[in-house]
């Protein structure tokens, strides 16, 4: 195993949110809301110029080696089970590191001001702060298990999170569900874990942690002949997490959080945790065609499923929320088709962009009082000028818009798709199809929202303004970002030099192994990449075409024609349109088929029938029950008679006679 | 000095029965009993800690040993000793002794010298069954654990205590008589009722499997294990708060360590056998269990039953074979002490101020208690297994050895369906906590509600930092029962998945090489 | 024809002595009260129980000239001194719990020493027995006196009839056990155990003649110990008689016809003890279940305790049972078999000790529980919330109650435990099985006393304990069941050497 | 000779013991014991127990019997009219079945094994007054004496249950 | 025909059986008692007849001896039967019904 440098400045990555979300967790209330908003962010801060720092040493190391570690020790240490307590990072845990922390650290500023008059302000940052350690424990984390451990803590957090307003049953309800849906999620995972883990164990050296994703890289030949279970099992864990078919469901109703906390965790960080991991264990999923399909059909299923529930959603957030599971489908679909670079580039510029989305709707409701319903709301532009702004950099930049970041990440998992051996020309058609549609529900939002006349209450009406600095900076910085932070992965068709994907390529070596591999089988000619650079091109300008005509066509809808979305809306007898507008039923075919049916199983047949009636009442009082009476038949022969006594006396001693005689 | 160090198993043992004779005899105002409890307990804790700092980890045979004989001429003699799965045991009973006779300072006001005459004299009950290595000694503790804990459900309980502590009496009585037989007949093939000749006794392959399932019947009750549970909810939710506790914590664990100290070891071909069907059942007890306590409308039945599926991850942990399963269950049954008695101390805590413990009596208490809601949240966190809590780690190795296991039947197939109590588990715990802590705060009686006092959070505090403590660092477990993990399960010629590669010699305890028989007892201890 | 055989009786007075004492105590306790008219009314029982406490001195001092005495007639050593110690202490009991109801309306009976020491005379004699006539007789004493303890209090309609039935239905045992008798007597030419011994070992034993006839004697027995089915009488004169009689019942007489019934076997063991071996198995099962099944469905406490007799006469039948069970009787296993006979009689002596202790604890509470009236609270629910009115007297009762129910630590348990590890040690494990499974259902009767007395609020209070000195009595007997509970091993000990003494 | 007399006194004990047990009134049932006693005494003759006859005559028949009718003639009434019927006719087979398989099995077995004979006259004296006395009062001194205390109980429990309270000679 | 041994024990069965079935059926406490004599005096046929089969007066003794405890026992049922009758004004033992489950 190669050596590679220790640095401890890792821990304190993590340490520090930790620490300053237990310092305000346990004072709470008694410290004061200054106070705490400066120990949150400052903690997040800290971690940021920690990981910057980290990150830039990562830069200074020739390209092979960039790996630092941290290890605080044994976790769990039995027999030759040997999982320890560590941090790594390298090229891709890196940037996801600090993506996190620096998006996050926005996100906290902002918070400062969206939160300033809730009383629960010291309990929300140090959830924040907690969900930041959480995060970078699953994104530092050494081995599967630290990063398992980031998993669920992060699935505490934003249920922590979603459930923060808990006076409303629904929030918590939505906190819940996103909680025990990350739970199924979690099963496949832990099973992917153990069947790795079962797998590996054997062929261990001494001392090598059995988790730990270098051992895993190491040693993935092992693994090969049951690669596409591990596979699956993991991406039923990354569904969970990343709000992908079957589990998304409870992405859309975590948007009861506090709208920070969307932005933070149910945009830019935790939900792309699932890409993350595939992209970790890319060594294992390049081993499996099957599981790589799998990833790449669910990706691009969702990508498309969602976005045709968001044209139809009034609420602000929602829309988004379906958005972000659109979007967590083209990573994936990215994942599928072996870019795992790309996936990551896109995970980052999604974190711009929709962060910046989430806090610009989060503005705009700060402004409405609250208001979530866009059919209230319009002509918001003139009143809040920096939020339109910046909310309309981040509609460009997620409808893809040259020269916007979304553009970059889109184009490129587009291209890839339509390029890959993996991929081919219906998913790519798909894709295509779903940024077209992305472009339309975005600019919908953007008119319903910010053009036209206000459809408030005049009380309503009457408190809109612009958001405070703390909440307006984040939002510039962020729209800043979404403009130039696609330019670092520009493209080479382009004359660009991907540095993005190259930055990465060490991690995802062996991934880029199979492709040229397969490259190879297939007889990849020099001659092909030229032509593959015209088809770049052509493909490149027609998905901006495809955004541009998205984004026209909904302005033109919204704007000018509302008559023609009530007319789509009632087209084929509006059902299509309930369809869309009720999610396609799914929530309801769960409740209908797993949720109901199990509590009514439950109660009705395990509970009350099996436990008290059959177990509890049949058998265990059943019987006692007999014996009880047994004991009070055998009773009356207590009679009191005493010539029936000694009739039973004689019976006795006939007994005996006859034994004898018969033995005799 | 060294009289007390000399004989340290027996003072831990009779130390809190000594305090109940006196609290029986002499102490008779309840204030004065209830600090009489406290020092005698916290002093046993005091003399346990001696345990757990000299202890020898790396070896799995006997320590402390004491032995003096009893009856037959010695054939059965008061034979107490420790290895590491006794330790942490009964650390845990050490350690949530104080804590329990605390919580009850306010909750109890009828009779309290008994009461904690019964608790004192319980938990020397149940130190003496985790030393005892006679069998018959065994089995006098294991029975006499009935007494106090029959009392304190039936003098202290709820509405229907009666019949629930009867019912836990009798339920517990069915199993233990036929594992009397069964020890008897054990006695005449070994000559001794020494554990250790137990061991070296062949016995033939039926007599194994009837034996197994004599000793079997009567831990599987104490567990419980899938449809013997009936009797948990219901003394559960009848007993006091700090009979809950005990019952959760410790007693509950008497049954998992019988199998494996006893029930396991000693019957292989009946382990082989029955493998198996328990495991079956114990994966019953997993989704079961989960399922049922989720439609439960009482907190403490809910926490009951959640019982039921926790301790079928243990049963499955054991009767993987594995090394791992095994320590894993040991660990959960650790894990689960900490969570489930914290649990119901916290649904004590409710109880005394509402005298109600239905969910839809609840709603909203987060506002009026905003620190005792947090102390739920993290124990239902624990509960719920949350990597970074003890729980996580109990678990993931019973599930991870399972998964493993290559001697029991479809180990694969049973770990996948007992992974889903996990999911099971998360479902009816928030869902709990959701109705009972979220919510508007509906109900007028639960509006100005008095926060955890500091005698409560000081009651709660010990609990949930070793929640953490063992998330974070379960070697302080592991360490200590490794090697006597590896000493009990060596007449099941061990667990292939840590095993079964001879270039690792994966366990510390693991034989030499050249030496035939692993090495049970050193001799020399018992003999001194 | 044959000449005068005058038994040396100059050497056996040293034997003797307790039985004189007994026998001569009773008559002076008779002519005390009758003509000393300046006494006090408990000065009675202080000379009762003097004159026990002389048989155990004389038997702790006295010379031991162990062997045949009388010609035959009977015959001390280890294992009768054993019993007369035991039923000294009984009697002491018995008198102690007697003696407190002096005070109450109808119960002053002058009459209950003299048969106390007559009844506890006759119970000596059966057990020293070497002849059937002194099996006869000793029983006979016993009986009659005992119907005149049960039946005796006057005014006392229930006491009368449960004499009466006691009386008639001992009688019908009576001629059954005669029958018994003559068959023997007829097969072996005379009715002293040493012939008999002779007989069984120099001819073969006619199956319907001795094989009838023992089993005719054993029913006697059985109905003495309450096997099923003749048992019958025992719930109804239980709950009819004086409770301190109920006691003294329960364990003396329980003890004294164990004592003779194992000595019975063994003399018929080996060779024909099979020819009902299994019927008596049978009956073994049916007397464990019967008993605790129907004391399950009691609300009486002396009902309950009455029908727990019957069962634990269940358990000590399963001694017996074990004690001739055959492999016992195998020859080539006779080195290991005499030591399962030896670990069985042993059991039985132990366990009649223990279960005297205990349910003289028991007895002694619920003898002075009463109304003000001097209405016995034979009702379970009386003693509703006893533990708070009497926290001792509760206690105790709860601890005799426990360890009738076989729960360590107490010495319920341990005879039990040595008891079933005799059974299991002989291969019976069936039997074991089915005993043990006795003993938990057991438990729950026991256990709603319990209940009552600690968990059940009080209705009527006026109910209580009335006699502190019955209270402490049984109270120190509580704390005996304790200690012999976890410390039994040197009385079992001692049980096992007694016991070889009359074995093979 | 000895068989006629056997036959004789056999089914008059057997006819009066079942008298006893048919007849409704007890002074009937009483005198019917006393005859069977009589026959039994006659049985003991044959069996040469000459003592014993005497004794069976004496002490059976005439103390005991006469305490027997002394009581039932003391209490009147409800004694003499005796039982309204013995049996329901439905528990009559319930009642004879058991005594009538003894009887079967029994004749049965006899049938099987024959009969056992006497071997021999009896000796010279033997059940004589002395023959016995002397066994009384060597051999079974112990059952003398013991038999005192038998009769000293009966006495004392008789006076005791009998007697009313205040008219006890103690008292 | 010669009268045995075997002719003496079967009549004392028979008239054992009859005083048993007797006792059986019969209600009046009195007639019960005399049933129990009745078998008492079968026994002492038998025991008679051994003692005869022997040539040996033991069984001679015995007998002598159960009357005297026949004698006593009586005596006592008696007195308890004087008693009972004059707390009830009947000696029918079916009416003897305050003990009984």
């Amino acid at each position: 195993m190669e050596s590679h440098a220790t640095e401890s400045l890792l821990r304190w990555i993590v340490l520090v949110p930790l620490l300053a979300a237990a310092v305000g967790g346990l004072l709470n209330r008694r410290l004061p809301k200054q106070v705490a908003g400066l120990l949150a962010c400052g903690a997040v801060g800290v971690s940021f110029a920690l990981s910057v720092t980290v990150f830039l040493r990562l830069t200074r190391m020739p390209a092979a080696e960039r790996f630092v570690s941290d290890t605080m020790g044994t976790w769990i240490g039995f027999g030759n089970l040997q999982i320890d307590l560590g941090f790594t990072m390298d090229p891709l845990s890196g940037v996801m590191a600090l993506v996190v922390t620096g998006v996050g650290f926005l996100i906290h500023i902002y918070s400062l001001g969206y939160m300033a008059h809730d009383e629960g302000f010291g309990r929300f940052f140090a959830y924040m702060n907690l969900f930041i350690f959480a995060m970078m424990t699953l994104v530092l984390g050494e081995n599967m298990l630290m990063l398992f451990v980031g998993w669920e803590g992060v699935g505490l957090c934003s249920y922590l999170l979603i459930a923060f307003w808990f006076n409303d049953e629904a929030n918590a309800a939505a906190g819940k569900k996103a909680f025990i849906v990350n739970r199924i999620g979690d099963f496949g995972f832990l099973l992917g874990i153990f069947l790795i883990g079962t797998t590996l164990l054997p062929h261990l050296a001494e001392g090598e942690g059995l988790f730990s994703f270098r051992t895993l890289q190491h040693h993935a030949g092992i693994m090969a002949p049951v690669a596409t279970a591990i596979c699956l099992l993991l991406f039923l864990g990354a569904t969970g997490k990343s709000a992908q078919i079957p589990l998304y469901i409870w992405l859309p109703d975590a948007m009861a959080g506090p709208t920070p906390v969307s932005a933070l965790i149910h945009a830019a960080t935790m939900v792309t945790a699932g890409v993350y991991m595939v992209a970790r264990m890319n060594f294992l999923f390049v081993l499996s065609p099957t599981a790589m399909g799998v990833v790449a059909a669910v990706g691009v299923v969702t990508a498309i499923f969602a976005a045709t529930i968001a044209l139809t959603q009034n609420d602000i957030k929602k829309v988004l929320a379906y958005s972000t599971v659109s979007q967590l489908g083209y990573m994936m679909l990215a994942c599928g088709v072996g870019a795992f670079g790309i996936a990551i580039f896109h995970v980052m510029t999604h974190a711009f962009f929709k962060a910046l989305l989430f806090l610009g709707s989060g503005s705009v409701i700060h402004a409405m009082s609250n208001e979530k319903d866009m059919r209230v709301m319009g002509g918001l532009k003139k009143k809040l000028p920096i939020t339109f702004w910046t909310f309309l950099i981040g509609t460009l930049a997620l409808a893809g818009i040259f020269p916007f970041a979304g553009f970059f990440s889109k184009d490129e998992i587009l291209w890839k798709t339509f390029s890959s051996e993996l991929g081919g020309v219906l998913p790519w058609a798909l894709g295509f199809l779903a940024a077209g549609l992305t472009a339309f529900y975005m600019m919908r939002l953007v008119v319903l929202t910010f053009f036209g006349e206000n459809r408030a209450s005049a009380e309503v009406k009457s408190h809109i303004h612009e958001s405070p600095a703390t909440m307006t900076m984040p939002l510039v910085i962020l729209a800043v970002l979404s403009l130039v932070g696609g330019w670092i992965g520009w493209p080479h068709f382009m004359g660009g030099g991907a540095w993005f994907e190259q930055w990465l390529a060490p991690v995802f070596s062996s991934g880029h192994g199979a492709a040229a591999h397969g490259a190879a089988v297939h007889g990849a000619a020099a001659g092909e990449a030229v032509h593959d650079t015209m088809m770049e091109w052509i493909l490149a300008g027609a998905s901006l075409a495809w955004g541009l005509i998205g984004l026209g066509v909904g302005y033109f809808v919204y704007m000018k024609k509302i008559s023609i979305a009530t007319s789509l809306r009632n087209l084929g007898g509006g059902v299509p349109y309930k369809i869309l507008l009720n999610k396609y039923y799914v929530d309801e075919a769960y409740e209908g088929t797993f949720i109901r049916p199990g509590y009514l199983l439950s109660k009705n047949v395990l509970w009350k029938i099996v436990d008290a009636g059959l177990i509890d009442g049949l058998l265990v009082n059943g019987s006692a029950l007999v014996v009880a009476i047994t004991g009070s038949v055998l009773r009356l022969f207590q009679n009191g008679m005493v010539r029936f006594y000694a009739w039973s006396f004689t019976i006795g001693v006939t007994v005996f006679v006859l034994y004898l005689s018969f033995s005799g | 000095m060294s009289l007390i160090t000399d004989h340290i198993l027996t003072w831990v043992t009779f130390l809190p029965l000594l305090g109940s004779v006196l609290l029986w005899t002499i102490v008779r105002r309840d204030s004065h009993a209830r600090i009489f409890a406290l020092v005698v307990a916290l002093a046993d804790f005091v003399l346990s800690l001696h345990l757990w700092f000299h202890f020898d980890s790396s070896r799995g045979d006997d320590q402390f040993v004491e032995k003096v004989a009893w009856l037959f001429n010695g054939q059965i003699s008061y034979h107490m000793g420790m290895d590491g799965i006794s330790l942490v045991l009964v650390m845990l009973t050490t350690f949530l002794g104080p804590l329990v006779i605390l919580s009850t300072w306010k909750a109890i006001t009828d009779r309290v010298p008994e009461f904690m005459a019964f608790l004192l004299f319980l938990q020397a009950a149940m130190l003496g069954t985790f030393f005892a290595r006679d069998m018959l000694l065994f089995y006098v503790f294991w029975e006499v654990m009935l007494i106090p804990m029959y009392f304190i459900i039936g003098m202290w309980g709820g509405q229907r205590r009666i019949y629930a502590a009867v019912k836990f009496f009798i339920f517990t009585m069915v199993g233990s008589v036929f594992m009397l037989v069964g020890i008897l007949y054990l006695y005449f093939q070994a000559g001794s009722m020494n554990l250790f000749d137990f061991l070296e006794v062949a016995l033939g392959h039926e007599a194994q499997l009837w034996l197994f399932a004599a000793f079997f019947l009567a831990f599987a009750i104490k567990v419980p294990v899938f449809p013997l549970h009936t009797w948990l909810p219901d003394a559960h939710v009848e007993a006091p708060t700090a009979g809950s506790v005990v019952l959760a914590a410790v007693l509950l664990k008497m049954g998992i360590y019988g199998m494996l100290r006893f029930a396991m070891p000693l019957f292989p071909d009946g382990v082989a056998f029955f493998a198996p069907a328990i495991s079956i059942l114990a994966v019953i007890g997993i989704i079961y269990g989960a399922l049922v306590a989720m439609v439960q409308p009482d907190v403490k039945k809910l926490v009951a039953y959640s019982s039921v599926s926790h301790l079928g991850f243990v049963v499955l942990g054991l009767f993987s074979l594995t090394p791992l399963g095994v320590a894993g269950g040991i660990f959960t049954m650790i894990a689960h002490g900490l969570s489930t008695g914290a649990l119901f101390l916290l649904v004590g805590v409710i109880y005394e101020r509402r005298h109600t413990r239905q969910i839809s009596e609840f709603g909203g208490l987060a506002h009026e208690m905003p620190v005792f809601a947090t102390f739920f949240m993290i124990t239902t966190l624990a509960s719920v297994g949350l990597p970074g809590m003890a729980g996580f780690i109990g678990e993931f190795m019973i599930l991870f050895g399972t998964f493993g296991s290559e001697t029991l039947a479809h180990a694969k197939l049973m770990t996948i369906l007992a992974t889903t109590g996990v999911v099971l588990g998360a479902i009816y715990m928030l869902w709990m906590y959701q109705r009972v802590f979220f919510g508007k705060l509906a109900n007028e009686k639960n509006k100005g509600l008095p926060d955890l006092s500091l005698r409560e959070i000081a009651v709660l505090l010990p609990i949930v930092i070793f929640m953490f403590w063992l998330g974070v660092r379960p070697g302080l477990i592991l360490d200590k029962v490794e090697a006597s993990v590896a000493t009990v399960l060596a007449p099941l010629n061990g667990g292939p998945i840590l095993t079964d590669d001879p270039g690792h010699h994966a366990l510390r305890a693991e034989p030499e090489p050249g030496q035939d028989h692993p090495v049970f007892i050193v001799r020399d201890t018992e003999n001194q | 024809m044959n000449e005068l055989i005058v038994p040396n009786l100059s050497s056996q007075w040293g034997a003797l002595l307790p039985y004189l004492i007994v026998a001569v105590g009773g008559l002076l306790v008779m002519v005390v009260d009758s003509f000393v008219r300046t006494l006090k009314k408990d000065h009675l029982s202080y000379l009762t129980m003097f004159i026990l406490i002389c048989v155990v001195i004389v038997q702790i001092v006295g010379r031991r000239t162990d062997g045949d005495l009388l010609g035959g007639m009977m015959i001390t050593g280890d294992f009768t001194r054993f019993f007369n110690y035991l039923f000294a202490g009984i009697g002491v009991m018995t008198t102690i719990f007697a003696t407190g109801l002096y005070d109450r309306e109808g119960r002053y009976r002058p009459e209950f020493y003299p048969l106390l020491l007559f009844s506890i005379l006759g119970m000596m004699i059966l057990v020293a027995a070497n002849d059937l006539l002194t099996i006869f007789l000793g029983l006979e004493t016993m009986s009659l006196a005992t119907y005149i303890l049960v039946g005796g209090v006057r005014g006392n309609i229930r006491s009368s009839e449960a004499g009466f039935k006691y009386l008639i239905l001992g009688g019908f045992s009576s001629a059954f056990l005669l029958m018994g008798m003559a068959l023997i007597y007829g097969f072996a030419g005379g009715t002293g155990f040493a012939d008999i011994a002779h007989a069984m070992k120099t001819q073969n034993p006619d199956v319907l003649i001795v094989g009838l006839g023992s089993a005719l004697m054993l029913v006697g027995f059985g109905f003495k110990v309450a096997m099923v089915p003749f048992h019958m009488w025992t719930p109804d004169v239980y709950d009819g008689a004086p409770t301190y009689v109920t006691g003294f019942m329960a364990t003396a007489i329980k003890a004294a016809a164990f004592a003779i019934l194992v000595r019975f076997v063994i003399l018929m063991q080996p060779q024909l003890a099979f020819a009902w071996y299994p019927v008596l198995v049978a009956l073994t099962i049916l007397t464990m279940s019967f008993g605790n099944l129907v004391a399950l469905a009691q609300s009486n406490i002396k009902r309950m305790l009455a029908w727990s007799s019957v069962a634990h006469a269940g358990y000590l039948l399963l001694g017996v049972v074990t004690l001739i069970s055959p492999s016992v009787g195998g020859s080539d296993m006779m080195m290991r078999s005499q030591e399962i006979g030896e670990s069985a009689g042993a059991a039985i002596l132990f366990y009649l000790v223990g279960y005297a202790l205990m349910n003289l604890a028991a007895f002694g509470i619920i003898n002075v529980m009463n109304h003000k009236s001097g209405e016995d609270a034979v009702d379970i629910n009386r003693y509703a919330g006893l533990s708070r009115r009497q926290p001792l007297a509760a206690a105790t009762l709860g601890i005799a109650l426990l360890s009738l129910a076989g729960i360590p630590p107490f010495v319920g348990f341990m005879a039990k435990f040595y008891l079933f590890s005799a059974v299991v040690r002989a291969g019976l494990i069936p039997l074991a099985v089915i005993g043990v499974i006795n003993s938990l259902i057991s438990v729950y009767y026991y256990l709603r006393v319990l209940v009552v007395m600690y968990m059940k609020e009080p209705e009527d209070t006026s109910y209580h304990g009335t006699e502190l000195v019955s209270v402490v009595t049984s109270g120190v007997l509580a704390l005996l069941v304790i200690w012999l509970g976890v410390m039994p091993d040197a009385f079992h000990r001692a049980a096992l050497v007694i016991f070889r003494q009359i074995h093979f | 000779m000895e068989g006629i007399l056997f036959w004789v006194f056999g089914s008059m004990m057997v006819f009066g013991g079942l008298m006893m047990v048919v007849q409704r009134s007890a002074v009937v049932s009483a005198v019917w014991l006393i005859f069977a006693f009589v026959s039994a005494a006659g049985i003991f003759a044959l069996l040469s127990a000459p003592f014993l006859a005497v004794m069976q005559i004496l002490v059976y028949a005439g103390a005991i019997m006469v305490l027997f009718l002394f009581v039932i003639m003391m209490l009147q009434g409800p004694v003499l009219e005796g039982d309204q019927k013995l049996l329901g006719r439905s528990l009559w087979p319930a009642v004879a079945i058991p005594p009538l398989a003894i009887v079967v099995m029994i004749v049965g077995y006899v049938m099987r094994n024959g009969l056992t004979g006497w071997g021999g006259p009896a000796p010279e004296g033997f059940g004589s007054p002395e023959h016995v006395a002397g066994l009384l009062l060597g051999k079974y001194l112990l059952a003398f004496e013991l038999i005192s205390i038998v009769l000293l109980v009966a006495i004392i429990g008789a006076l005791a249950v009998g007697k009313d309270e205040r008219k006890l000679p103690w008292k | 025909m010669e009268i045995t041994l075997t002719h003496y024990l079967l009549l004392a069965m028979t008239v054992f059986l009859t005083g048993m079935v007797g006792f059986v059926v019969r209600r009046n406490a009195i007639v019960m008692l005399m049933c129990v004599e009745l078998m008492l005096s079968s026994v002492n046929i038998v025991f008679a007849a051994y003692s005869r089969f022997h040539a040996n007066a033991d069984g001679h003794v015995f007998v002598l001896m159960n009357f005297a405890v026949a004698a006593a026992e009586a005596a006592i049922g008696l007195a308890i039967l004087v008693e009972i009758f004059r707390r009830r004004r009947t000696v029918n033992v079916d009416d003897l019904k305050a003990l009984m489950e």
